[in-house]
Order: structure tokens, then sequence, then C-alpha cells
């Protein structure tokens, strides 16, 4: 969910190092090195699979049937600026499939919004249930989202700066 | 016979407390902490179930074994609910059964209908429970969501994976993890979505997969099936047999259809293996019925001519006049017979039993002599039997677990498994081997102390070791006065503590770090059980015998023998290594190990056979083929061996057969050794044998026949007839009668019958009137020789060195999916793992030479060169080369030389130096 | 000088607080970040002192503009008077969120001059025995739903020999945990998140005094990835933690040794059950495993080891610095002690309400919530996450209370509110808990991982009118199977909304 | 070299090696005649007799007083 703009290439050497120290400090650490991997380098290739299974000394198999088991977790590098809308019940009650469908339609009539933000994943409760429909957008959460406000939020990320509803302290 | 083995649901719980409760009504006490599924099992209260079965633990997932318990809400599943005193079960209700039928509705509703043309039709539980349960109709819409398309996974010669017919129990996940301990398969994704899986982008081929067919053996639908049962169909009777590969022995079952075999499928009930087995067991039995089987016996006056088929009756009466016309003209000493581990005891019985009864001469010698002879030797001297101390369960009690120059998950799988079973739980591991074998690390298992010592070094090391517990005080004083010669002991102590045998002083010899040496010695002797486990990179050095007895004394002095979780392990190469050593087939010794010029046993022996035997040893095989170029050797019987390609110097050894007028080949295939035989008599698959197996752990399992001989002849049989035609008939019935001699005349074997094995499954020698159900782990009370004898040990290096010439070390050893010298593994699809034999080099060593991965080399040392392709690997220091013997053709015996060990003449094979350069194109 | 408190709370972020805290400081302001009071309909909520412990006077839902423009007086038509003296303020009864929104949630001084460390400064006075006793007596559940009495759950712990984790040596170093359930994602709830976010250290506070009464030496606490802002103020606690000695070799200077490490989940709802957690904290897929062995014998790594929720721990230090007794004297029945209310979805005044246990819905709702955000009527509320019950409006008179609501068909789950307005479509609501079950099971267990996409497919047809009464049977008969068959509390909760939208709005369904 | 002469010279090889690896503490010659009566046949012995005999030299000292042991 932690998730950065641009990221590096893969480079095994920088990445078995990092991992190693991880794992050295860790126990049970083959999630967390998929989710440094991730935090590194935006997805998680399958070069990676391999080098956390020999770290961890685990099977290439059980890195695999973690990797798959989690839904933060992907094999495909992110969109410059995911948006992701809360599907859950709190938002729903104050439009949140209403948000949903009308963001879908925004992104269907603006190709460079469709690109910069991906397809949205929907995620189940961001915590701000009393201030629904709740996005997050860059890794920032918003409240009382509309499609205005998401518009705006990925315009400010796009250009660097922050939009003008706050942004991460 | 017909065994269904009961699947009881969840494994055997052994718990000092009881608990008594009620399943329906009927009473029944348990362990505690027994799973109310297998209680209700042992009251046949039929609890139904998909993702339970008791070689797994418990999981809990498929929610069919539903049960109500008095007094508590919910529904719980059995399989995960332990047993409580007073409890009250109820597992038929109304309630349950639509409980138990919405699930079944839910499983059914996503699997496709076509039991009817079905694989696994009959032999598919996930049928049976449907029937179980009466479920007769699925609501849901057949268009809702499915898995039906879902894709097939051939890549496996063995086995199939289809997914369509897949029910996500993760039996053959928990299998590979639990059971095997590889890995391989994991579950992926979640929810409906979950599929078993391999690693990312592999299929089952390119996967860890080591198709040991746990999985396999694990699923419950067609999911996972043979190969051979979809095309031959599913089994309708079946045998129980014991594997002839490797010392593990396991027990199978022979599932056939009519007369034609259609699976080898391993016994739970098996001693050795519970259950599990590995890919060569499992699957690569294709070898017997392979196309290249002589049925025929065939003879010929020279090596030079075609071999002629004949009938039974010439051939031996052939052999028989060769030989006679040898001993006529050259001596009775010049002949003798080789027998075979791979043959049964009762083979290898009538085989030594004609050599020194009907050829009455000790010339008789076993193919154990190239392996463990120096375990019989080591053993004998220290603790007084020529045997490993322990049952293979007994690793399930050990804390620290010290292996030398064994590689188990490779050469050992099914004990091998067994062994990281018990690892993962949290023994600690020391492994003394120049390469980095698969037990220093892979997944979940790593070991604490890897010595990666120089080849030719083990005493060196092991003392090493000993010196550290013995100035370090970590002596079992108690153990070691009340159960030792106290005399040798301080003698040893002595000799030991020596500054010559610090792990300092013979650092630079062994090329293992003090500190390490010293580390490794303290979680042995610390831990609390240690056990030690060996194999031919103890046995096969020029002080091979010495080094067995290096560990003796090291488990001596630290008080780890006589009891589970301890002792000194000898992992032995071919099924019956044990039994043919047991058997009297060395030179020196009768059945159960008594030396010839013992006079009561060679009078027991005497009266018995009604000959008078000779009191002095034959030769030795070494002996025997220097005699032969000398000429003073004329005559060979050899059973089930081939010693042209697996004994060392083959150069040496080919010019001793040729020497020979009369050799003589029991085979099921025309091997190496028989290019030089003038008699080849067509033997036995394992398959086709009647009688008995000893494995590594003195467990004497019974071999049945599956199918009749396809020569016609039981190879005890052939024996017993050529012995006839020399003059001494040996009238047997049966197989069992071969045996019943055997017993009367070995007291370690007194009990044993085929009635006995029949009714309890297997033995451990001794088993006899002070031990009537066998001795799982042996020297529990006193040593077999009374006090343990501690024997000093100088290293003394080999004289096989690195030189200038040959500047680098070749060691050898064995792959899993490959046999020896492959005879059978060769004729199956397990070449799709290792079509070759391949060289490892460290990358430095390969860069001096300008040699690259892939790359053809030429080896060669002071005897000869070969051809073989190089693999760069990190598996093996710089200065060490390593590869397998399993390929004739790439002849890696050309190279070994005639150094053996000093007392039992076991050839030196696991140091040769060689030189490696690039070589062009392939092959001889 | 005057000083300024600006949230950093995550739900206030997310309405534009990190703003108003630049503009402030761009004006050389100085500027306390704290946590969210709890009105959430009422941020940025930015309040003002005198001096840095005096009493603060608040604005609401402040923009930048005000800040720039200098509007922040008294005047200004959204401020709000002393901010404390706020009736939806005053009417709780907070304790474990006595400091939230007040203190700085990182500044280890502010915490314990609002009362901090004195809940382990006093257990560590006791013998740990008579800290169990304590907990025990003083009534206190847990809080992550199934409201188990967390002095018998510790004192099973405290029972235990410590044990080497899983797969290493018996010669290995001995543990026991103490595990925080920090994922939380129930929908309608977000009372961990800001407690973490705004009084970290009284969570770390519990989890050391837990620790000492059962003989743990570390700590875990297993974090959502959703909530980034609780991540970074955790680990900044922790590292503050220990720089003060309240963590690490040597508790508060004593023999005792604790430390604390947060990981993060990653994107499943499953792993918020305790099993499913131990599994994922140990790196692994969360798969629920099956109950025996409990978690308090064989946890985390295969020690044994405390799993709570959040504020379970969190009421802790104070059930030991005010007395068990105290706590134990709030509430009713055998639910003792305060729960903290979480009101969201369709609702004017969402935000927390911590109360002692017996409060109604109604009165959370309408005098708390003050009704529908939309102002229509209210339809249903949906009581303890997405695994509760749907409630009519004329069932909300029910106490909030473990055994009062198992007695109406409900449960307090997490003790959140989720409130819907008569426009929302119940036989959606029951397609969605079915689909979100689908979503996020496991897989383990076949009533839930097939169960769910069934359930899904059943509720399609019967909203298609198709074979209603064939179809609402085979609902049923499968939410039966669910609900008794499952292997964990997800698959056999989520028939909880399908069968109270089917039995209370079946309307909807047609 | 022929094979008589090659079969002396393993038997010299499998002496020197015996003595040379006997266990410390014991008197080497008899150890050495111990082992050889157990293992070697009647003919082997005589070889390495014939051998002490005529070329004592490629033996060790201790073999050859071994050899004088040898029933």
């Amino acid at each position: 969910m932690i998730s950065r703009s641009a990221f590096p290439q893969w480079n095994e050497s920088d990445a078995r190092a990092r991992l190693t120290s991880l794992i050295r400090e860790h126990d049970g650490p083959v999630l967390l090195c998929l989710q440094d991997v991730q935090m590194v380098y935006g997805f998680v290739p399958t070069a990676a699979v391999e080098l956390i299974a020999e770290l961890c000394n685990v099977s290439r198999a059980d890195v695999t049937g973690v990797l798959t088991f989690y839904a933060d977790l992907r094999t495909t590098p992110p969109p410059a600026i995911p948006v992701r809308l809360c599907a859950a019940e709190a938002c729903q009650a104050v439009g949140g499939r209403a948000l949903a469908q009308a963001w879908q339609q925004a992104c269907d009539q603006d190709d460079q919004l469709a690109v910069d933000t991906g397809v949205d994943e929907p995620i189940f409760c961001l915590g701000n249930c009393a201030l629904g429909p709740a996005a997050m957008v860059g890794g920032q959460l918003m409240g009382r989202a509309t499609v205005m406000s998401l518009k705006e939020r990925v315009a400010g990320i796009r250009d660097g700066g922050r939009s003008s509803v706050g942004g991460e302290s | 016979m017909t065994v269904y083995e009961r699947d009881l649901g969840t494994p055997a719980v052994s718990a000092e407390t009881q608990v008594s409760l009620t399943i329906d009504g009927m009473p029944i006490t348990v362990p505690e902490g027994t799973s109310i599924m297998r209680a209700a099992a042992l009251v046949n209260a039929a609890i139904p179930k998909l993702c339970a079965t008791d070689s797994l633990e418990a999981f809990g997932s498929c929610r069919l074994c539903l049960v109500e318990i008095e007094g508590r809400p919910g529904t719980p599943a059995s399989c995960t609910t332990p047993c409580q005193e007073g409890m009250t079960v109820n597992t038929q209700t109304p309630r349950l059964d639509k409980l138990r039928k919405g699930v079944m509705e839910l499983y059914i509703s996503d699997h496709p209908l076509d039991c009817l043309t079905c694989s696994a039709n009959g032999d598919c539980e996930l049928q049976d429970m449907a029937g179980a349960v009466g479920l007769r109709e699925v609501r849901y819409s057949d268009e809702g969501e499915n898995h039906l398309s879902a894709g097939k996974d051939e890549s496996n010669p063995y086995f199939t994976f289809d997914a369509s017919k897949c029910i996500v129990c993760s039996r053959c996940v928990r299998a590979c993890s639990e059971v095997q301990g590889t890995f391989a398969l994991t579950i992926a994704g979640r929810g409906f979505g979950s599929e078993v899986s391999t690693a990312k982008g592999t299929d089952f081929l390119a996967s860890d997969c080591v198709s040991c067919g746990a999985c396999v053996q694990a699923c419950p639908t067609a999911t996972l099936q043979e190969k051979s049962v979809i095309d031959r169909g599913v089994p309708s009777r079946k045998v129980k047999t014991t594997c002839a590969y490797c010392g593990v022995g396991c027990s199978f079952t022979a599932e056939l259809r009519g007369d034609e075999l259609v699976r080898m499928v391993p016994d739970k009930q098996g001693g050795a293996n519970a259950g599990h087995s590995c890919v060569k067991g499992r699957f690569a039995w294709g070898y017997a019925n392979h196309e290249d089987r002589i049925t025929e016996p065939m003879i010929r006056d020279s090596i030079d001519d075609e071999w002629r088929v004949v009938g039974w009756e010439e051939a031996i009466q052939f052999a028989a006049d060769r030989l006679k016309k040898i001993q006529a003209d050259h001596g009775i000493d010049a002949i003798g017979g080789i027998t075979s581990s791979r043959c049964t005891n009762e083979e290898v019985y009538v085989v030594q039993k004609m050599v020194r009864a009907a050829f009455g001469t000790n010339n008789v010698d076993t193919c154990a002599r190239v392996c463990h002879s120096p375990t019989g030797y080591g053993l004998k001297q220290t603790f007084g039997t020529s045997a490993g101390t322990q049952d293979f369960a007994s690793v399930q009690d050990a804390d620290a677990i010290l292996v030398i120059g064994a590689n188990p998950t490779d050469a050992h799988p099914v004990f091998g498994s067994r062994m990281k079973r018990r690892l993962r739980e949290g023994a600690e591991l020391i492994v003394i081997d120049p390469r980095a074998i698969d037990l220093v690390r892979s997944p979940h298992i790593g070991a604490q102390h890897h010595l990666q010592l120089r080849p030719g070094t083990n005493v060196a090391v092991v003392n090493a070791m000993a010196h550290v517990v013995v100035t370090e005080g970590w002596v079992a004083e108690e153990f070691v006065n009340e159960r030792c010669d106290v005399e040798s002991f301080k003698a040893w102590e002595r000799f030991i503590a020596l500054p010559e045998n610090s792990p300092e002083a013979l650092e630079e010899t062994t090329g293992v770090p003090a500190a390490a040496v010293r580390e490794a010695a303290e979680t042995y002797a610390k831990a609390g059980n240690g056990a030690i486990y060996y194999g031919l990179g103890v046995t096969e050095h020029s002080q091979g015998s010495t080094m067995v007895m290096a560990m003796a004394n090291l488990a001596m002095a630290t008080g780890n023998i006589g009891r589970p979780g301890v002792g000194v392990n000898p992992l032995r190469g071919q099924n019956n290594v044990q039994g043919s050593c047991d058997m009297g087939s060395f030179p020196h010794e009768f059945a159960g190990y008594r030396h010839v010029s013992d006079d009561s046993a060679r009078a027991l022996f005497d009266s018995a056979w009604g000959v008078s035997l000779r009191g002095e040893p034959g030769m030795r095989i070494p002996n025997m083929l220097d005699a032969a170029v000398a000429g003073k050797f004329r005559g060979l019987y050899v059973q089930g061996e081939d010693i042209a390609q697996s004994d060392p110097n083959i150069h040496h050894v080919e010019a001793a057969l040729k020497a020979m007028d009369c050799v003589i080949v029991q085979d099921l295939f025309l091997n190496e050794t028989a290019r030089f035989a003038h008699i080849f008599l067509p033997g036995t698959s394992f398959l086709e044998k009647d009688g008995t197996f000893t494995n590594a752990e003195r467990r004497i399992n019974r071999v049945r026949p599956v199918v009749p001989p396809l020569s016609g002849m039981s190879e005890w049989g052939v024996t017993c007839a050529i012995s006839e035609a020399m003059g001494y008939p040996m009238p047997y019935a049966d197989a069992a009668e071969i045996m019943d001699e055997i017993a009367a005349l070995t007291p370690t074997f007194a009990g044993v019958s085929f009635a006995l094995l029949d009714e309890v499954g297997s033995v451990q020698w001794p088993c006899n009137g002070e031990a009537p159900m066998g001795t799982p782990v042996m020297h529990e009370q006193r040593f077999v020789r009374g006090e343990g004898q501690f024997v000093t040990t100088p290293y003394v290096p080999t004289d096989e060195r690195s030189t200038r010439r040959y500047p680098l070390l070749l060691t050898t050893g064995r792959i899993l999916s490959q046999y020896n010298v492959g005879a059978q593994t060769r004729r199956t699809e397990n070449t799709v793992w290792h079509a070759e034999d391949i060289l490892d080099i460290h990358a430095a060593d390969a860069e001096a030479r300008g040699v690259a991965d892939g790359d053809w080399i030429e080896i060669s040392s002071r005897v000869g060169s070969t051809r073989m392709r190089a693999r760069l690997s990190d598996e093996i220091p710089a200065g060490v080369v390593y590869t397998t013997f399993h390929h004739p053709v790439s002849g890696t015996n050309v190279i070994t030389t005639d150094n053996s060990d000093w007392a039992t003449n076991c050839p030196e094979y696991k140091v040769t130096a060689v030189e490696v350069r690039p070589s062009m194109g392939a092959g001889l | 000088m005057t000083v300024w408190f600006v949230p950093r709370d995550a739900a206030a972020k997310s309405m534009g607080a990190d703003g108003i805290a630049s503009a402030l400081l761009a004006r050389g302001e100085e500027v306390i970040r704290t946590g969210s009071r709890g009105m959430l309909w009422l941020e940025p909520l930015v309040e003002c002192a005198s001096e840095r412990n005096g009493s603060r006077v608040g604005w609401s839902n402040v923009t930048v503009a005000d800040v720039n423009e200098d509007r922040l007086d008294t005047d200004h038509p959204a401020y709000l008077g002393e901010v404390d003296l706020l009736t939806y303020l005053s009417r709780q009864q907070r304790w474990i969120y006595e400091r939230v929104g007040i203190i700085d949630p990182l500044d280890p001084q502010d915490f314990q001059h609002h009362g901090g460390l004195a809940g382990l400064k006093a257990a560590m006075a006791m013998a740990p025995a008579d800290v169990l006793e304590a907990v025990k007596t003083s009534g206190l559940r847990g809080r992550g739903g199934a409201g188990f009495p967390a002095g018998i759950k510790w004192q099973t712990v405290a029972d235990q020999e410590p044990q080497p984790l899983r797969g290493q040596p018996s010669r290995a170093t001995r543990h026991k945990f103490i595990c925080v359930n920090a994922d939380e994602g129930d929908s309608g709830t977000f009372a961990d998140r800001m407690l973490m976010e705004g009084d970290p250290f009284s969570l770390l506070e519990g989890m050391a005094i837990a620790a000492y009464a059962v003989g743990a030496d570390r700590g875990m606490i297993y974090l959502r990835s959703e909530y980034p802002e609780a991540w970074d103020i955790l680990c900044g606690a922790i590292e503050a933690a220990r720089s003060e000695g309240w963590l690490g070799e040597s508790v508060l200077g004593s023999n005792f040794a604790f430390d604390v490490e947060v990981r993060l989940g990653a994107g499943s709802y499953v792993c918020g059950e305790e099993t499913a957690m131990l599994e994922s904290l140990e790196g692994r897929r969360g798969m629920v495993r099956a109950k025996p062995p409990l978690p308090a014998i064989k946890g985390l790594f295969g020690v044994p080891t405390v799993i709570n929720n959040v504020l379970t721990i969190a009421s802790v230090p104070g059930i030991l610095a005010r007395g068990a007794e105290a706590y134990a004297a709030l509430g009713c029945e055998r639910s003792r002690g305060t729960q903290v209310f979480q009101l969201a979805g369709n609702i004017a005044q969402g935000g927390i309400v911590e109360m002692a246990f017996g409060v109604s819905a109604r009165e959370l709702v309408e005098d708390f919530g003050g009704g529908t955000l939309s102002g229509r009527p209210v339809k249903a509320v949906q009581i303890g996450g997405p695994l509760g019950a749907y409630i009519p409006p004329d069932q909300l008179d029910v106490p909030m209370a473990y055994e009062a609501l198992a007695d109406a068909g409900a449960m307090l789950g997490h003790g959140g509110l989720v409130v819907f307005d008569d426009s929302a479509d119940m036989a959606e609501q029951a397609r969605f808990a079915m689909e979100c079950c689908a979503e996020e099971s496991c897989g383990k267990c076949t009533p839930c991982r097939i169960g769910a996409v069934r359930g899904v497919e059943v509720i399609d047809r019967l909203r298609q009118g198709d074979n209603i009464e064939t179809q609402t049977l085979l609902l049923r008969d499968l939410c039966d199977v669910m609900k008794q068959g499952s292997l964990c509390a997800m698959g056999g909760l989520t028939p909880n909304p399908v069968l109270s939208a089917l039995d209370h709005f079946a309307e909807d369904f047609r | 070299m022929s094979g008589v002469v090659e079969q002396d010279a393993r038997l010299v090889v499998m002496a020197n090696q015996i003595a040379n690896n006997v266990p410390v503490g014991g008197e080497v010659p008899q150890q050495v005649a111990d082992h050889i009566g157990k293992f070697w046949t009647g003919a082997m012995r005589a070889d390495l007799k014939r051998i002490a005999e005529h070329s004592s030299d490629q033996l060790r000292q201790e073999v050859v007083a071994a050899v004088a042991l040898l029933a």
C-alpha cells in the first residue's frame, strides 16, 4: 500500500544485500522480503522469488504461495499514481458504489488518467469510515472523495506538488 | 494376499495418559491427544473425510468430518479435535448428515461429472464420500464459477496433474512438505482461486519436485495419478513386497491388474518406510520388463565367440564341467564366487554354500567388499557386531545428527525424509563432507556445522572432535566406566589427547578451521542424543575401517550408544548389503559373522552340510582378480554384479576377467562383465523373487513373487542346480526352507521364518529366543562383545595425493534418480533427470583450465582417463572435483585406482588424484 | 505563547490537516501534532491554547484559507469554544482514549505528563501473579470480537514454559510472545487506528504489562498495510520507547526484558483472524489454523502467545493505574468497562464514542451520531463489522453489550456501527457480504472457499427472480453449512449479514 | 609386468599398509601377523613369506618381523 512513484530497475546484488540484512534481523522473513522488494522496485519480479527462496532457505513454491496470497503484492509494475477506492460497507452507505462507477467513467473518457491511475483494484476499508467515500490516491488517504477531488489529487501528484487538501506529513 | 490398509485419518499419538470416551455409544480408550476421528475409526464409526489421512497431520479443511460433542456448542471437526476424558461424541445425526451433504454438494458443484469415464473410477475418495453422505443432486447452477477447464500438467514422466479434478484439500502440498520435505508444492492464490501449484513459472518437471510420489499417494481424487493407472486401469489385486534399490528397504504393495503390474504403492505398515517412497522404488520398476532383459541361458566357448542360446540343463552342465575342469587342472582354489547385495538372503546363502560346500573353497566374496566391508570390520572390533546400532525410527529421538560421508537425500531418500523431518523439528545437524550436500542447506533445513574437509582426512577430523571431547572434559564417564573396556578407553584417551590430534594441529591437513571442529564436537557431545549416520564417504577410503572405529570411539566416549536417538549407523548402499554380509559371503566368515577358523562354528556347518569345510579364509575380490591376472585363478561365478563397471581400476578388472577360463554371469541384462563371460544365466528381477532382504537397520523384509520368473527358474534354483551338477545337491523345496536352514545355523536369525515375517511384517535381527520380535536398538544393556572396545585410530594419510601432474582430488557419489551403475534406472524414464554423468568442478579450478559450464572435459588419473561434461559448482571446494558413476559410457571407474582400505581392501573410490582438461567432442 | 494543536490522524489528514499545519508553521506558529479527538465530522479540527497544557478552544472544518487569512477567532462560524466541554466529548467515559487527541503521540514527556506509564509502574511493583489477578478482577474481555476474558487467556500463557521458536534446537533461547492484532479490517471500525495514531505509547505500555504478567520477552504488532500513518507513528513510538528504557533489555531499569516489533499485513482481511494472523506474522500464507492447539499454548512460531486486540491491550494500563475495581465498576452484566464505539457510514456526526457497556445503539446513532448524513430515515445499522447483522431501526434499543447483542441475534464485534439510509438495497448488501467473503477467503475450508462464491451466484439468481422459493431455501441451506461448517469466524459469520438482510428486508430480494 | 610380479607387488603394498595402519599401543608385528592370519589365504601368506625371504627390502621392518610370526 505504501507506494512511491519512481522505482529503480531490479538489481540482484542490491536486493541481496538489503534482504540479507533484513533476514538477519527477523524471524519468519518471507513476507517481509516480498514487501521490501515491492517497496523498492514497485513489484515483485520472478527473479526475486528465486532470490528470496534462496536467502530465506525456503522453497520457490513457498515464496510463490505467499506472493500469490496477499492482495498487496503484485508481479507487474504499478501505475504511477494508483487510485484505490474503498468498496466496503461504510463507504457504500455514502455512495461508494456510485463513486466507483463515476470514476470508471472518468477513466474511460480520459486515457491519460486511466494510464496514470491504473485499474481500480477495490480495497476493503481504509479506516476512514466516518468520512466516506474514502480513497487512497498515490498512497494518500482521502475522505469524502468525489470524482472531482480524486482528479485534483491525481493532478496534484502528477505535477509533483501537493493538492490543496492535505498530503503527506 | 490382499491387505487393504485402513486409513485412520490422523497419525497415531503416543502419550502416557489415556483418555476414555464414548463414540456413538461405543466406549474407547486412546492415548491423550488422539483425534476424535482416529478414535472413531478404531471403533469403526465411519466419519466421512477428504482432507484427512493418517500419514499427515490433521488439517481441518474439508469439513466433512464434523461431529457433535455433548455439552459443547457447534459441530467441531473430528480430525482436529482431540479426545477428552468422559466425552460423548455423536458422529451420525440428522444435523450432521445435512451439513455433510451440504459440504459435498459444494465440492461436486466444482467437479467434473465424469466418474464413469474417470481413470480413478473405483479408486477415488471423493466418489466414495459422495456416496457415503448420500448426495443425490447438486442444486447449484451448472453455470457458476468453476475450474472445469483448468489444464493438465503431464511433464512428469510418471504421473499427471489434472487441475480440473482438484478439490484443494492440500494433501499433496502437505505430503510434499511433511512427509517428503521437499516443499515443491504450494497452494497459490486464495479463496476460490486457490490452486495447487509448483513454484512460479515451473511445471512439475522443472519444479523442485523429486518425484517421490508422496503427492500422488496422498491425492484423494484423480488429480495426481500415475500414468500407468491411466494407461492400464485401476488395479485389481495386490502383493506386498520389498523394494530392491537402496539399503532403506521400503515395503511396497505391488498392485496388478491381472498379471500386469500397474503400480507400486508404498506400504504404510512398512517398518522402514512407513508409507513413504522415492522416485526409484515408486516408479522406476519398468526395467523389470525392459526389452533388454535376457530370459534364456546362453553359453560360448570363448569370449570372442557369439553367444549361443541353450536350455537350462545344457547351460548348467556346461558351467559345472568347466568349473570342475579348472579345479582338476589348477587346483581347488582356482575358482570362486561373488554374491550380490541385490539378491535375496536365500539366493546369497546358496551361492556361498555352493562355493564352500560344492567348490570346497572359501573363495567367496560379496560386492559389499567394495562398499561397506569396513563397517563390518570396524563395528565388530568396537561393538562386537557388524551392523548398525539403530532402527530408522530412532532418528526421531536424535537431538544432534552427525552425517559423515553420506548424502541421504539422494542415496537414501526415504530415510533422508525422516531425518529432514526431525531436523525441521529442531535437531541440530553436523555435516562432515567435502561437498555441500543438500542437507547442508535446502528449504527449511540447514546444518549448524559443515566441516568441509579435504577428501581422505576423515580420521583426522573425527580424531580432532574426539580430542575436543576428551580435553574439554565432556566424556560420559558413567557410560564409559559401566559399559566399556576401561583399559582400552584409557589407552585411547591418552592417544586422542595428544596435541597432534588437536583441531589446531590438524587444521592444515583437513582444511577445516579448528574452531568449527570444536563447535561441532560440542554440539554432538552436549545436545542430548547424538546420532551418527554415515555412508561410503566413510568406508571407501584407505582408512575406511579406521574411520568406522574412530566414530565408534566418539559415540562410546560421549555415551551415545544403546538407546533410541543415538548410535552409529551405516547407510547401506544396496538393498541387501546387510543381508549379503549376514549370510556368510565374506571369505573369512560363515553366516552370522563367525570366523572360518572358529572350530565350533565350522563343526556346526560341517555336520549340517555333510562336508568338511576349510578353516582358513579364501580370497577377497581384489585377491581373486590379482590371482587371475597371475594365472592362478581361472573360474568365477558372478551373481548379479557388474564388476567390470562397478569395481575400481577397470582396466585391471578387465585384464583379470579376460585371463579366466570360465566366467559365469547371472544377471538381468548383458552387463559389462558379461562381455568377458562364457556362461550367461538369466536372473530374476525383484518382482520375480521369493525371499528376504535385510536393510541397513537389520530389518528382514519379505520379497514376494509378484510375477513368475521370466526365465522360468528361480535364481536360487539355478545355483542349486549347478551345485548338484558339481556333485553337491542342495535340495530345497522353496525359499522358506533355505531361511529355515539359515535360522537353524545362525544364532542371530534363530527366530526368523517366512511364517513369522508374514505374520508381523518384518523383524530386525537379532531375532531369537532372547528377542523373539527382533531388536530395533542394539547394545541397550551391554555390547554384543561384552564391553565396548576403544581402538586407537592414528591418522595415516592416503598414498593417493594430489601432485603437480594430478592436482585435483576426485570424489564420487550418487544422485537421486539413478542407482549405482544404472543397469536398472537407465532403463526407465528416470533418465529425464540425469541423462549422463557430469563432473562438478569449482569455478576457480575451471577457470584455471579454460573450462566453461557445460564443456566436454577429459579427466585423467594415473590409471586411466575418460571424458564427460563439466558443471561449474559451488557445492565443492576448490581442489576437489566430483562425479557420479551411473553411466557406463563415462566409465568413472576407469580412473579410480587400486588403493584400498588397509583392513578390508574396500577400494578408495572417494579419493583419486586427477587432472582435468578441456576436450573436444563427446564420449570415448 | 499560543500553541496550536493540529491532528496528524489519518482521517484528519484525509480532510486536509497537513495543509493547516503547514500553513500555521509558515506563519511561525508553534504547532503540536496530536491524534484526533474522534469527532470526525469536524475534521480538520484545529485547537489552540495559551500554553501547552492549558485549556483548548477549537474550530471545526478549518481550511488553509482560514489560517492564511487569520480568521481563526471566536467570531468564526466554526468556532467551537472549549473543546472538552462539547457534549459529544463530555458525555463520553474515556478510559482507553483519555489521551487521544490531546497529546503528541510521539512525545514521551507529554505521555507521562498525562498519566502515561503509571500502569506499567504499578504492575512492576506487583508480582506477575497479582497483575494477572487484577486483569481477571477487572472483567476485561477481548475487544477483537470474541469477548474472551483477557485474564484467563493471560493465565494460560503464564502457565506455559517458554519454548524455542519452531524448528529451533531445544538448546536455543526460549520465548513467549505478546501479539497485538492491529489488523483492523472491519468496515466501520477505526478505533485501533486512531488509538495507535493518537496514543501509541499506551499500547506499548499495555503490551509490556502483559509481557510482565505472563513472562513474555517479545512483542509483535500486526498492523494492516492500509494504515501507513499508524505504521510511521508506531515505528517512531517503539524507537522512542526503547530510548526511554520502556522497552529493551531492562524495562524501567529492571531485570525484565521486553521488546516490540511491528509488522505490516499485505492486504488480507482474513489475517485479522488470530491464527491466520500468526501465519502471516511468520511470513507465510495467511491460512487459518485449526484450534486446538490454542495460540496461548502454541502460538507465534509455536511458542506460547497472548493475542489481544489493540483496544484490549490499551485498556490494561488504566486498569493497573486506577485499579481493577474502578474498571469493573463500569458496564453491565458480564460486559465490564468501556467500549470504544465507532459511528460510521451514512451518519451526520461520525467518530469515536467511548462509553461503558450498556449504552443503546439508538443513543449512539441518534444522540451522538445525529442520524444519517443524508438526512433520510435510517434503514439499517450494521453492528460489529461486515460479519455483523443488519439491524432494522425498530431494534436499535438493544444495549451495546456482549450478551444483550447476542440475545438479539447480533454481535458487538469490534464496536463499529455502520448506518444506512433508506436508499440502501439490502439484497445488494447481502450479495456484497458473500462477495467479500469470496474475495477474502483464505481458501482453506470448503464452506467458505466454494460456499461464498455459490452464495453470490444464488443471490444473483434470487434477485433475477429465478425460482425464488428454491433459491431462498438453497441460500438458507448454504448459510447453514457456512455457519456450522466453516473453520473460522469469517466463513462462519458471513451468513449473519446475509440472513439478517433476508429476514428483515425480504422485499429487497424481489 | 607379468601377472605374478603384479600380484606380488600388491601383496607388498597390502602388508606394508597394514603395518602402517594398525592401532597404536600394541606390538606392530604381532598385530600385522594376527591380521594377515585372519584375513589372508594360505597361498597369499606363502607368497608373502617368499617375498620376505627374497626381497625383504620392499617390506617394512614390522612386516618382515610379522612374517616370522605367521603360522
